[in-house]
């Protein structure tokens, strides 16, 4: 009895550990001390736990422990911050599994189901399975293991609805009748299917929509769980993460201006096939023009994007920005809330770059210096300066906030060739007569403006 | 479960989600990645579903189960902690001068 | 009364508290005086304890302190909260054009 | 054993409206659909508690329900928005009555009091107690049946800490042997006199402070309520009222410069006699050139203080304003955080006399704003634009924030004579060479003052 209210409070300290963690988040000065708060509780709650009456054998808890925390502590070490989103999927696998595991391994043990605890249960393996699916596929097109553009097939959307359906009619069968093993494992398969063919018709830009959604339902079923076993730091903490990730799809539909069921079930990028061309030309410029104009330019913007990230270019950036500095011209960074393959993407590269956080602007800050602006400088950024989303109503991305770079007296775009951006559509950017494309991977063109400005 | 504790359970569940709402609303996009990772973390806590499966020991299957999800949940907490740690390092880095001139401007 | 109750009756508490100084801390000056006013209006929830007291009887001694106390809470809760819509809407009577100009200020 | 649920049910659904009523103070837009959610709240809350199983007479209840709603609602529409801070009080005292009479009435029916109830009724009869006493003396202070400065005598400070003392010891005797009834009501009876003596030295503008604190107090007690009696809804509206005093009195004292110990021990306000004069006059102004002044300013900027609230003249500042406004005149309102007897006291008076609240600044804003003003218009403020808080150190309102008028080109100040501010200190801004004194009632000053606008 008594290690049962130790805990019990353990878990409140955990709790409140968590909630100032959080709350830390709230501005870069506190956020590192309100993360080890939050690591803090995670202690507590797992030392507290330890106690628990029925554990009999620490063996394989420790070996589980010491494996776990040395692969998480080795990736965690080893992966590039270029990399993140297809971590963080990982990450959402990885948790994913553990719950699915934990409700097997609870349903199996089938003593006193209760239809609300098999409701609980039922949520958590479903949501688990899907999410292992899910997340497996998002890391795959993340990491370009799979096409990333969306894989659909005929009459798919029908079938996925039927797929759900029969997974949901045997879920409420089970509320009735747990006891019925054969179909329980027939939904947790039936689950992870339907997870596969959810994410496959999605493009990889839209992942991290996805991967926020199924973090938020997975939040939801941990507190499910927690009404369940009637464990409240579960509910807290399934709670939180819930709206966090709920916030997040949230704040990026409204950054894209495309709705949920768009994202979802648009198969959206890449697949536009009755596009007009732009007429005209991309006029391409020389490295040595383009120093020049930045060396003398009084106010500079850069915009980075994806393709900052694939060509690990925010060192070489950062080294542009700080020649360009030393002569007394005023360089801003531009960052589009969904630029990039992650929200924040973009502000954790250049973070890891050493540039200062004061000196990255959000959209609506920028958008309205960018008259008063000699050059903009894209990297690898396309969609999100896409001057279509703003003028013309029927464009696939209409509607989408950008950074209005067309504004700019002059516009330098870095990119590797006349590849399209994540949407799969045109850019008109591109075309105008003050737009200068200057091909090339981002690093290696960098690397020769950073040279080239130096002597200009 | 008695209906109390159930009734119970849902103020917390209210009040969670309030706090949920105002807290993570206020998060700033710059910290936006680090929040993915961060509430990924946290998530971990299901791991003490699957310490106790590991070790209560009910039977073989049961504990294989249990010993797997405490590894994945394991890498999961610690690699989160640890790589938002990493990113939130980079941040803090550069706070102290910036931030002030920052503040400074405002003032002005 | 069970260690579990007391327990998430913690719970609730300091979510609570998180929650309290999340909300208050957010109210601006500008509704500082009405917040006063409408904290004391709910504050008359204990209103629901002096209705058992004064509906139990128990004895005459109890009924009468009973009934002093919902005169007094319902005093409490009715004028708080009449007042406070008396301020909120002499507030809000003026709201339409001017916060849109201040909106549009912001903006351009 | 149904109703109970209901009951629960109904608090569950009360807690949820209080917070999203207060949740909407956060702006004034929100505010009023916010505060009809959280009385929709109190109305669940009351009905769901008429189930209780314990109730058997619903007569006396009824009758009760009916005198508190007339007379709370007469009060609350005859109450003039000048006696805001009096109305604090007194609903404050009805709110400590009801706690501590049920707690009595608890107390006295006497079956099983275990040490945890006991404690929590104790805190709830000794903070209501406390809180009644009080804030009645707060309501004499301010509404003038009082003397408004200090009430002390010597010897004060020790004997309340030796009463205060006395007054825990008999509690926490209580808690072991909660059977003791005489002793019980002598604590009543003890804490009452402190709640007089307590706040009977300390000044009538400080008494927000006060009433804020023993809400804060009073919000705890009923939250230790809610634990003995295991009610979660009053453990939540005990808390956020409990954090809203709390936040508020802090607020106030920081806007102050001063400690709370200041505040509640210090028997501030009126009593500094060994003050130096200051050298030099008043240059009292007339009616004509001060409109003259005003209708020619480009900018004027208003300071309403207490004196506003007392001559009632927040609609004919307003007319005055207009007078301004229409001329072409810019006229901004600088509101102090403790102007007046209540923080956004001064806000409340201008809404009633329909002034945008828009045109209300706060101290930074308009301070920084104060150089490109042409005149400053002081009516019945004085603590809040004393320049000493800022350039005397010695000063008792030193590093207290100021309304910086004396920084805007000229300063017109309305009040009534050489009386003082609470702080019962000199003001060296009616003595320099850019202020006018413009003597007399601000009601009638400033109804002068809009005729000779109108004219000018
Ligand atoms: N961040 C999020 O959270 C999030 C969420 C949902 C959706 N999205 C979507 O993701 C897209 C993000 O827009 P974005 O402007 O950042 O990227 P983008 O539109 O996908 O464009 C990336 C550009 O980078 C270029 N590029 C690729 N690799 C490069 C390299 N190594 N060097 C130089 N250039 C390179 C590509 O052109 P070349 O092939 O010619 O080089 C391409 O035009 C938007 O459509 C957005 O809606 C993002
Ligand atoms: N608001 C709060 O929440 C709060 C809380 C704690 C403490 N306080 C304290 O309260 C004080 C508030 O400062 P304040 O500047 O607003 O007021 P104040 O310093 O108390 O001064 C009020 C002035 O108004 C004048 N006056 C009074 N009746 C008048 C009438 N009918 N017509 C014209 N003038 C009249 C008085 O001078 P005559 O007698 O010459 O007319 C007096 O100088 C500060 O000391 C503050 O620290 C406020």
């Amino acid at each position: 009895m008594e290690s049962k209210y130790l805990i019990e409070i353990a878990y409140v300290i955990a709790s409140i550990l968590f909630i100032f963690g959080l709350k830390g988040l709230s501005h870069p000065k506190s956020a590192r001390n309100g993360m080890n708060l939050a690591a803090m509780g995670m202690l507590v709650a797992v030392v507290g736990t330890l106690l628990h009456h029925e554990i009999v054998s620490y063996t394989w808890i420790i070996v589980g422990l010491l494996v776990g925390s040395l692969i998480g502590s080795v990736m965690a070490l080893k992966v590039s911050m270029n990399s993140l989103p297809q971590r963080q999927a990982l990450s959402l696998a990885f948790g994913a599994l553990a719950a699915t595991l934990v409700g097997i391994a609870e349903y199996s043990r089938g003593d006193q189901l209760g239809a609300f605890k098999m409701t609980a249960l039922g949520f958590e393996v479903l949501f688990g399975s899907l999410t292992i699916a899910g997340s497996v596929i998002a890391y795959a097109k993340l990491q370009e293991l799979l096409r990333g553009t969306p894989i659909t097939f005929k009459g798919q959307n029908i079938f996925n609805i039927a797929l759900f359906a029969v997974t949901i009619g045997i879920f409420i069968y089970l509320i009735f009748a747990p006891e019925n093993t054969i179909l329980f494992y027939v939904m947790v398969g039936l689950a992870f299917l339907f997870g596969l063919l959810m994410v496959l018709p999605i493009g990889a830009a839209d992942m991290p929509v996805v991967m926020s959604l199924m973090n938020s339902y997975a939040g939801l079923a941990s507190a499910a769980t927690g009404f369940a076993l009637n464990n409240n730091v579960l509910i807290i903490a399934g709670t939180l993460d819930g709206f966090s990730g709920f916030i997040l799809s949230i704040l990026m539909c409204k950054a894209m201006n495309r709705s949920m069921t768009n994202v979802l079930f648009g198969a959206f990028g890449g697949a536009s096939e009755e596009q007009q061309a732009i007429e005209g030309v991309q006029r391409e410029v020389g490295v040595e023009d383009v120093a020049v104009q930045l060396a003398y330019a009084r106010q500079v913007v850069i915009v980075p994007g994806y393709g900052l990230a694939t060509a690990q270019a925010q060192h070489t950036v950062r080294e542009l920005a700080e020649a360009l500095e030393h002569r007394g011209v005023i360089v801003k960074y531009a960052i589009h809330p969904v630029a990039g393959r992650m929200p924040g993407h973009m502000n954790v590269l250049l973070a890891e770059a050493n540039v200062p956080y004061s000196s990255l602007y959000e959209l609506e800050q920028i958008n309205s210096e960018m008259a008063a602006t000699d050059v903009s400088v894209v990297i690898g950024a396309n969609d999100v300066v896409n001057p279509d989303a703003r003028d013309n109503p029927k464009s696939p991305i209409a509607g989408m906030p950008i950074i209005e770079v067309d504004k700019s007296k002059q516009v330098i775009v870095l990119k590797r060739g006349k590849g399209k951006g994540f949407s799969g559509i045109e850019n008109p950017l591109f075309f105008k007569p003050n737009t200068g494309m200057l091909y090339g991977d981002a690093k290696a063109s960098l690397a020769k403006l950073v040279q080239a400005v130096q002597q200009a | 479960m008695s209906v109390e504790m159930l009734i119970s359970s849902l103020y917390v569940f209210a009040l969670a989600a309030f706090l949920g709402y105002q807290i993570i609303s206020r998060v700033p996009p710059l910290l936006h990645t680090p929040l993915m990772a961060a509430t990924n973390a946290i998530s971990g806590i299901s791991l003490v579903g699957s310490l106790v499966t590991a070790g209560a020991q009910h039977s073989t299957f049961s504990t294989i189960l249990g010993v797997i999800a405490v590894i994945s949940a394991t890498i999961n907490v610690v690699g989160g902690f640890m790589i938002t740690e990493r990113m939130l390092k980079m941040f803090q880095d550069k706070l102290p001068e910036k931030n002030d001139s920052k503040e400074k401007e405002k003032r002005s």
